[in-house]
C-alpha cells in the first residue's frame, strides 16, 4: 500500500485521535493518542490490508519540556510497507499499556525503554530490567539531562 | 639385535642361578623383576604421553594449517615437559564444598587403572610386564574402573557442570563397554586364548592372516568404541568443553587435573595398543623379511598409527548428543557385535 | 557425609544452571539461567547487559561523524555493515547523494565483511557442536578479507571506513588483484568446509530437525536475517528495500525449509556463495571517478526532522531511527539490531530439549553480544 | 535399503571429511612465528597516534589549532595553545594523547591540515604501568621523528589561523591520491594458498 492508503486507512478508524505528521520521507508518520494506542497497534496488526506483523523498531524519546515519546516502526513481511507509529506520553509521569500481548518483540524493547526512560508500561509479563546493572540507581539515563558518574557530556561551544 | 626377548630371559635366568647360589628364594627375585617392571612401565607412560600430547597438537596444528608448538626445543619436543613442569609447580585449588577425601583420590584411580592396564600389554617379542593368561580379560575388568573414578571426580567437584559430566561418562563407559567386549571376543574366539601373548603368535607374521580381515567388523566395533572408551571426540561427551565447559574435571588444578590428562592420553595409547594386539598382529612384522625391524619398532609404529587415526577423528568430527550416542551404542554397536560373534562364531564351527 | 537409608526414595529435583556470563559457547558475554532436568532444559532465561555501553546515550553526544567510529563497536565482527546502516540512515535524513564509485565500494566492503561475520559464525557454530578444526579454517580466510580490509582503511576490525556521503578512502590499486584471487580462492574453500560437516552424519544429526524455529513465531519476535529466512521465508531488505547500488546485482536469497539448525546453516553456506557473486560483479561494474564523498558542509547539520531506515547486516536487520533538532549532532538515536530480536527466539524453541542443542540453537541463531546490550 | 543406503553415505561422508581435513595436514602453515617473523603493516595502517616534525627544520607542524582535539571522539587528546608574543605563531604548549582511551578512528589524522598528526603502523606499545600510556609531546613527536609523509599543499600564512573549524572537508580524496600504498602492503595474499 501506498503511503497515502496507509494514512486514509488509519483515519477512517481512529479519526480524531489520529494525527498524520507531514515529511518528506517516504513511510507514514502518524501520532496516536494514548487512550487508543493499544487499539491501534492491534487494528495495524490484525487488519488484512495493513498487515504489520513485523515490529521492526521500538523506542522512546525524550522532549524535556513537552512530553515523552514512544515510537514504533511497524513493517510487513507480505505487504512490504512500512509506518512509524508515535504515541505522545505525559512528561512527569509517562505511562501507557504493553503491546507485547500484540507483537511478541515488544517485551525487550519495553523493558528496554522501562529501564532507560522510565517509561511505565501496565499489564507487562516481565517487568525486570534488562540491559542495566542489577542495583542501577542513577536514574533513567536516557532522559535528557541525565548525569551520572563518569559521564562526559559534549562540550558545548 | 635389537630384540629384547632372548637378553631378558637370559638375564632372567642367570640371576636365577645367582639367587638359587646364595640360598634366596625365587621369590624375592620374582618380586624385584616385579618392581622392576612397574618401574619400567611407569617410565613407558611417561615417555608416551610426553610424546602423544606433543603429537597431538602438532596433528591437529598441521590439520589447521598452523605449526602448534615450536619454542621448547626443536619443533616444541619439549613444550609437555615444560607444561607438565608448569602444572606441578600451580597451585592445588580444592573448592570449599568439595567432597575433600574422593576429590583427592578420584585422579589417583583415574592414573592408576590407566598404568594398570599396561602391565599385559607385549610392547614386543618378550617385552610384556606379566604374561597373564586372562590377559586381555584383565584389561576389560581394569579399564571399567575408569568409569569410578570419573564419577567421583564429578561428583566430588560439587560442582553441576562437573556432576553432569561424571553422570555422561559413566553412562557412557558403561554403554561401550559391551560392545568393546563382545568385538574383542571375537578375536579371543579365533586365537582360542585369551592371553595377548598367545594371540598375537596365533596372527602369524602375514599381514592378511592378522585378524583385522576376518573380524573386519569386529576391528570396526572396537575401534569405535575404544575411541568413545577413551573419551575421544566424537564421543567426548563427558568432557564436552562447549556444552559443560570441561565436564568432570572442572574443578581440577595443577597436578591432579594433569593425571587426569595423563590418564586419558594414557588411555588412548592403551586401546590402541591393544587394538593392535588382537587385530593388526602386535610386534610381527607384514611380512617374515620385515623381521630384521626389531618388534618393539612395528608395535609402536602400528599403535601410533592408530593413535593418529583417533586424534584425526578428533580434528574432523562434530560431538554426538548424549542421546545419540547411548542410541547409537545400544542400537546399532551393539547388534551389530552380536552379529559379528555369530559370524565368527560360525566360521570357527566350519573352518576353525 | 551420611549415607543413604536403605528403602527411602531418592530426592529428585530440578536444578538451576548458570551458563555464563563466562561460558565458552555463549559467544560472549551471555548469561543463561537454565532450569534443568538431568540433560533437559525446563526453562530458560536469558540475562543481557553485561556489554551494555549505552551507545545511544553516546551518540547524543557526538556530532555524527564522531559517532561513525561507535558504530564499529555495535556489532564489532560486520563493522562495515554497521558503518553502513547509520550512514543510509543519515543520507536519507539529509537526502544526500552519494557518488556511485563510493557505492559500489560500499556494496564490495559490506558483503566482504558479510563473508568474514558468517565466517565467524560457522567457526564458532561448529566449535559448539564440538569440531575445531572448521573454526580454524574459518578464521584463516577471514584473515585474507582483513588483509583486503587493512590495505584499504588501515584497520583490521574497527574500520570506520564507511562515512556519511561516502567512504573514507578509495581502495589501494593491488586490492582489486587480491580480492578477485580471494573470492576465487574462497569458493572451493566453503566446498571444504562443506565436505566437513555439511552431509557429515554426525553433525546432520545434530542440526536437522533441532531447534525448529516456526515462521508465526519468527516473525512475532521480529526475527530477521538467516534466521527468518532459514524458516523458509524470502524476506531480504537488499531484495525487499534495495539500499545503496543492490538493484544493480544479480544475487539469490537463499531460503530454509524447516528451520531448524540445519537450514540455518545451509542458509548462511549459501550466502558465502551468494556474496562471493555480488562481491566479482560490483568489482566488474566498479566506475571510474575520483570523488568517493559527497560535498559537506565543514560542520555537518541535517535538516530537523526524523528518519528510519534499515540495512541488511550480515546478522539480520540493523535499523536506526534518527530524530534531528537540526542540531550538528542528532536528538536521538534508537538502534534496531538483529541480534537483539534473533536472541529472543533462543526461549520458545530450546525449551525441552538438551544442553548440547541449546548450545547448537545458540550457535545456529549467530547472536552477538556486543549488539544485543549495545 | 533405505538404511543400508543412509548408512553408506553417512560412511562415505565421514571418510570425506576426513580426506578434507587430511588434505591440510601436509600443506604449508599460514601462521607466522610471531615475535621471530613479523607481518609488514600496509602504508595506511591505523595505530599509534604521533605528531609529525618537519624534515628540515625538525620543529613539529603543529600550530595547535586544536582542531584534532575538539574533533576527537573520546576527548583523547589535550592541546594547549600558546602563541609566541614576538613572531606570532602558535604552537602546542602540551600535546598529549590519552592511548587508553584512544580508539585509533583516525579522525585527527583526517581533519588537520597541516600534517601535524598521523597514525602509524606501529602496533606494540604494551607498557607495564597504565600512565605511561599518556604520551605527552615530547614522546609523540620522538615517535613520529621517522615517519614518513608527503606534504599536502602548503596553505596560506593568512588562512591558518581561523581555519580552526573549517577543515572537515577536505577528507578522503586528497590524501588517497598522495598516498599510494604500494610496495609495503601485505605480502601477496596469494601465495598462502599454495
Amino acid at each position: 500500500m501506498t503511503k497515502q492508503e496507509i494514512t486514509e486507512k488509519f483515519k477512517t478508524r481512529f479519526g480524531p485521535d489520529l494525527e498524520v505528521l507531514e515529511t518528506g520521507q517516504p513511510e507514514t508518520y502518524l501520532y496516536i493518542s494514548e487512550s487508543r494506542y493499544h487499539e491501534l497497534c492491534e487494528f495495524a496488526k490484525n487488519d488484512p490490508d495493513l498487515d504489520f506483523d513485523y515490529l521492526f523498531n521500538f523506542g522512546g524519546a525524550h522532549y524535556p519540556e513537552e512530553r515523552f515519546e514512544i515510537v514504533l516502526c511497524l513493517s510487513s513481511h507480505e505487504k512490504r510497507h512500512n509506518a512509524i507509529i508515535k504515541v505522545k506520553l505525559d512528561k512527569d509521569n509517562p505511562e501507557t499499556v504493553t503491546i507485547s500481548d500484540v507483537w511478541e518483540a515488544a517485551n525487550w524493547f519495553e523493558r528496554e525503554a522501562m529501564e532507560l526512560f522510565g517509561i511505565k508500561f501496565k499489564n507487562h509479563p516481565d517487568p525486570r530490567p534488562l540491559l542495566l546493572v542489577e542495583d542501577w540507581d542513577h536514574g533513567y539515563p536516557m532522559r535528557k539531562g541525565w548525569t551520572g558518574p563518569d559521564f562526559i557530556p559534549m562540550p558545548e561551544e | 639385535m635389537l630384540e629384547f626377548d632372548g637378553l631378558l630371559l637370559n638375564i632372567y635366568n642367570s640371576l636365577s642361578l645367582w639367587f638359587e647360589s646364595l640360598g634366596v628364594p625365587l621369590i624375592w627375585l620374582d618380586l624385584l623383576v616385579m618392581v622392576f617392571a612397574g618401574a619400567v612401565i611407569l617410565g613407558v607412560i611417561a615417555v608416551s604421553v610426553l610424546f602423544l600430547v606433543w603429537w597431538e597438537r602438532k596433528v591437529s596444528a598441521h590439520i589447521q594449517d598452523r605449526l602448534g608448538p615450536m619454542r621448547t626445543g626443536k619443533h616444541g619436543v619439549l613444550q609437555t615437559l615444560a607444561d607438565g613442569i608448569k602444572l606441578l609447580q600451580k597451585e592445588d585449588i580444592v573448592p570449599r564444598v568439595a567432597d575433600k577425601k574422593v576429590y583427592f583420590w578420584a585422579p589417583v584411580v583415574c592414573f592408576v587403572t590407566a598404568y594398570m592396564a599396561y602391565i599385559v600389554i607385549p610392547f614386543g617379542k618378550g617385552l610384556i610386564a606379566r604374561d597373564l593368561n586372562i590377559g586381555i580379560f584383565y584389561i576389560v575388568a581394569i579399564t571399567s574402573f575408569t568409569i569410578i573414578s570419573l564419577l567421583m571426580a564429578g561428583w566430588a567437584s560439587n560442582n553441576k557442570y562437573a556432576l553432569l559430566g561424571g553422570m555422561r561418562s559413566a553412562a557412557q563407559i558403561v554403554s561401550y563397554e559391551v560392545p568393546l567386549t563382545l568385538a574383542v571376543i571375537g578375536a579371543v574366539m579365533l586365537a582360542g586364548s585369551l592371553s595377548m601373548v598367545d594371540i598375537v603368535k596365533a596372527q602369524g607374521p602375514y599381514f592378511w592372516r592378522w585378524y583385522w580381515l576376518p573380524q573386519i567388523l569386529g576391528f570396526g566395533i572396537y575401534f569405535v568404541a575404544a575411541t568413545a572408551e577413551a573419551n575421544r571426540t566424537p564421543f567426548d561427551l563427558p568432557e564436552a568443553e562447549q556444552e559443560l565447559v570441561a565436564g568432570f574435571n572442572v574443578e581440577y588444578s595443577g597436578m591432579k587435573f594433569a593425571m587426569f590428562f595423563l590418564a586419558e592420553f594414557a588411555n588412548m595409547f592403551t586401546v590402541s595398543a591393544i587394538a593392535t594386539t588382537l587385530f593388526l598382529g602386535g610386534w610381527q612384522p607384514p611380512l617374515p623379511g620385515l623381521s630384521f625391524i626389531p618388534s618393539w619398532i612395528w608395535f609402536f609404529g602400528k599403535t601410533l598409527f592408530l593413535v593418529f587415526v583417533i586424534m584425526w577423528f578428533r580434528w574432523t568430527y562434530p560431538r554426538l548428543r548424549v542421546d545419540q550416542l547411548m542410541g547409537f551404542a545400544w542400537k546399532f554397536l551393539l547388534p551389530l557385535a552380536f552379529a559379528n560373534l555369530f559370524l565368527t562364531g560360525l566360521g570357527v564351527y566350519f573352518f576353525g | 557425609m551420611e549415607s543413604a537409608t536403605y528403602g527411602k526414595k531418592l530426592r529428585e529435583e530440578e536444578f538451576l544452571i548458570n551458563m555464563g556470563p563466562q561460558h565458552p559457547s555463549t559467544h560472549g558475554v551471555l548469561r543463561l539461567v537454565l532450569k534443568m532436568e538431568g540433560e533437559f532444559i525446563r526453562e530458560l532465561t536469558p540475562h543481557v547487559g553485561y556489554l551494555h555501553r549505552s551507545i545511544e546515550k553516546i551518540a547524543e553526544n557526538r556530532t555524527y561523524n564522531q559517532f561513525m567510529p561507535f558504530t564499529d563497536r555495535i556489532d564489532y565482527c560486520a563493522s562495515m555493515p554497521s558503518n553502513l546502516a547509520f550512514a543510509v540512515a543519515v543520507e536519507k535524513l539529509a537526502e544526500m547523494e552519494v557518488p556511485e564509485r563510493a557505492e559500489y565500494l560500499r556494496v564490495i566492503m559490506v558483503e566482504l565483511n558479510r563473508i568474514a561475520s558468517h565466517l565467524i559464525w560457522l567457526g564458532t557454530m561448529s566449535l559448539d557442536l564440538g569440531a575445531v578444526t572448521p573454526f580454524l579454517y574459518a578464521f584463516r580466510e577471514r584473515e585474507w578479507i582483513l588483509d583486503l580490509f587493512e590495505m584499504t582503511c588501515g584497520q583490521r576490525l574497527t574500520y570506520h571506513y564507511i562515512r556519511v556521503g561516502g567512504v573514507s578512502r578509495d581502495i589501494p590499486p593491488e586490492f582489486e588483484k587480491s580480492c578477485r584471487a580471494f573470492i576465487k580462492s574462497f569458493r572451493k574453500k566453503v566446498d571444504d568446509y562443506e565436505a566437513i560437516l555439511t552431509e557429515n552424519p554426525i553433525f546432520l544429526s545434530r542440526t536437522k530437525g533441532i531447534g525448529i524455529l516456526p515462521l508465526d513465531l519468527a516473525k512475532d519476535l521480529g526475527a530477521s536475517g538467516p534466521t527468518i529466512r532459514g524458516s523458509n521465508y524470502e524476506w531480504d531488505i537488499r531484495k525487499v528495500e534495495p539500499y545503496s547500488v543492490y538493484n544493480k546485482f544479480d544475487f539469490k536469497i537463499p531460503t530454509g525449509k524447516n528451520g531448524d539448525v540445519w537450514d540455518r546453516y545451509m542458509v548462511r553456506i549459501e550466502e558465502f556463495r551468494q556474496s562471493c557473486n555480488i562481491v566479482e560483479q560490483a568489482l566488474d561494474g566498479l566506475p571510474e571517478s575520483d570523488t568517493i564523498r559527497a560535498k559537506m558542509k565543514a560542520v555537518f547539520r541535517p535538516p530537523a526532522g526524523e528518519v528510519f531506515s534499515r540495512i541488511e547486516a550480515p546478522r539480520g536487520e540493523m535499523g536506526y531511527y534518527i530524530v534531528s533538532a537540526g542540531d550538528k549532532k542528532p536528538y536521538r538515536v534508537k538502534i534496531r539490531t538483529a541480534s537483539y530480536n534473533n536472541l529472543q527466539c533462543l526461549g520458545p524453541i530450546s525449551i525441552g530439549l538438551k544442553i548440547a542443542d541449546l548450545v547448537a540453537i545458540f550457535g545456529s541463531l549467530d547472536v552477538i553480544l556486543p549488539e544485543v546490550d549495545r | 535399503m533405505g538404511i543400508a543406503t543412509a548408512t553408506i553415505k553417512g560412511f562415505w561422508n565421514l571418510i570425506l571429511g576426513l580426506f578434507t581435513t587430511g588434505k591440510y595436514l601436509p600443506r604449508k602453515s599460514v601462521t607466522l612465528q610471531y615475535p621471530d617473523e613479523r607481518w609488514n603493516m600496509p602504508e595506511r595502517s591505523r595505530g599509534v597516534v604521533v605528531l609529525l616534525s618537519d624534515p628540515q627544520t625538525g620543529e613539529l607542524n603543529c600550530n595547535a589549532c586544536q582542531v584534532c582535539m575538539k574533533q576527537c571522539p573520546v576527548h583523547a587528546i589535550n592541546v594547549d595553545q600558546i602563541k609566541d608574543p614576538e613572531t606570532k605563531k602558535r604552537y602546542p604548549g602540551n600535546f598529549t594523547i590519552d592511548n587508553t582511551i584512544c580508539c585509533f578512528c583516525g579522525i585527527c589524522e583526517e581533519v588537520c591540515n597541516f600534517d601535524a598528526i598521523k597514525l602509524t603502523g606501529k602496533y606494540e606499545f604494551s607498557v607495564f604501568n597504565k600512565e605511561e600510556l599518556i604520551y605527552n609531546k615530547e614522546k609523540l613527536q620522538e615517535l613520529g621523528r621517522d615517519v614518513k609523509y608527503t606534504p599536502r599543499k602548503k596553505k596560506k600564512a593568512s588562512d591558518e589561523d581561523e581555519k580552526t573549524e573549517k577543515k572537515e572537508a577536505k577528507p578522503a580524496e586528497e590524501k588517497s591520491e598522495t598516498k599510494t600504498a604500494g610496495e609495503k602492503t601485505e605480502s601477496n595474499p596469494e601465495e598462502k594458498d599454495s
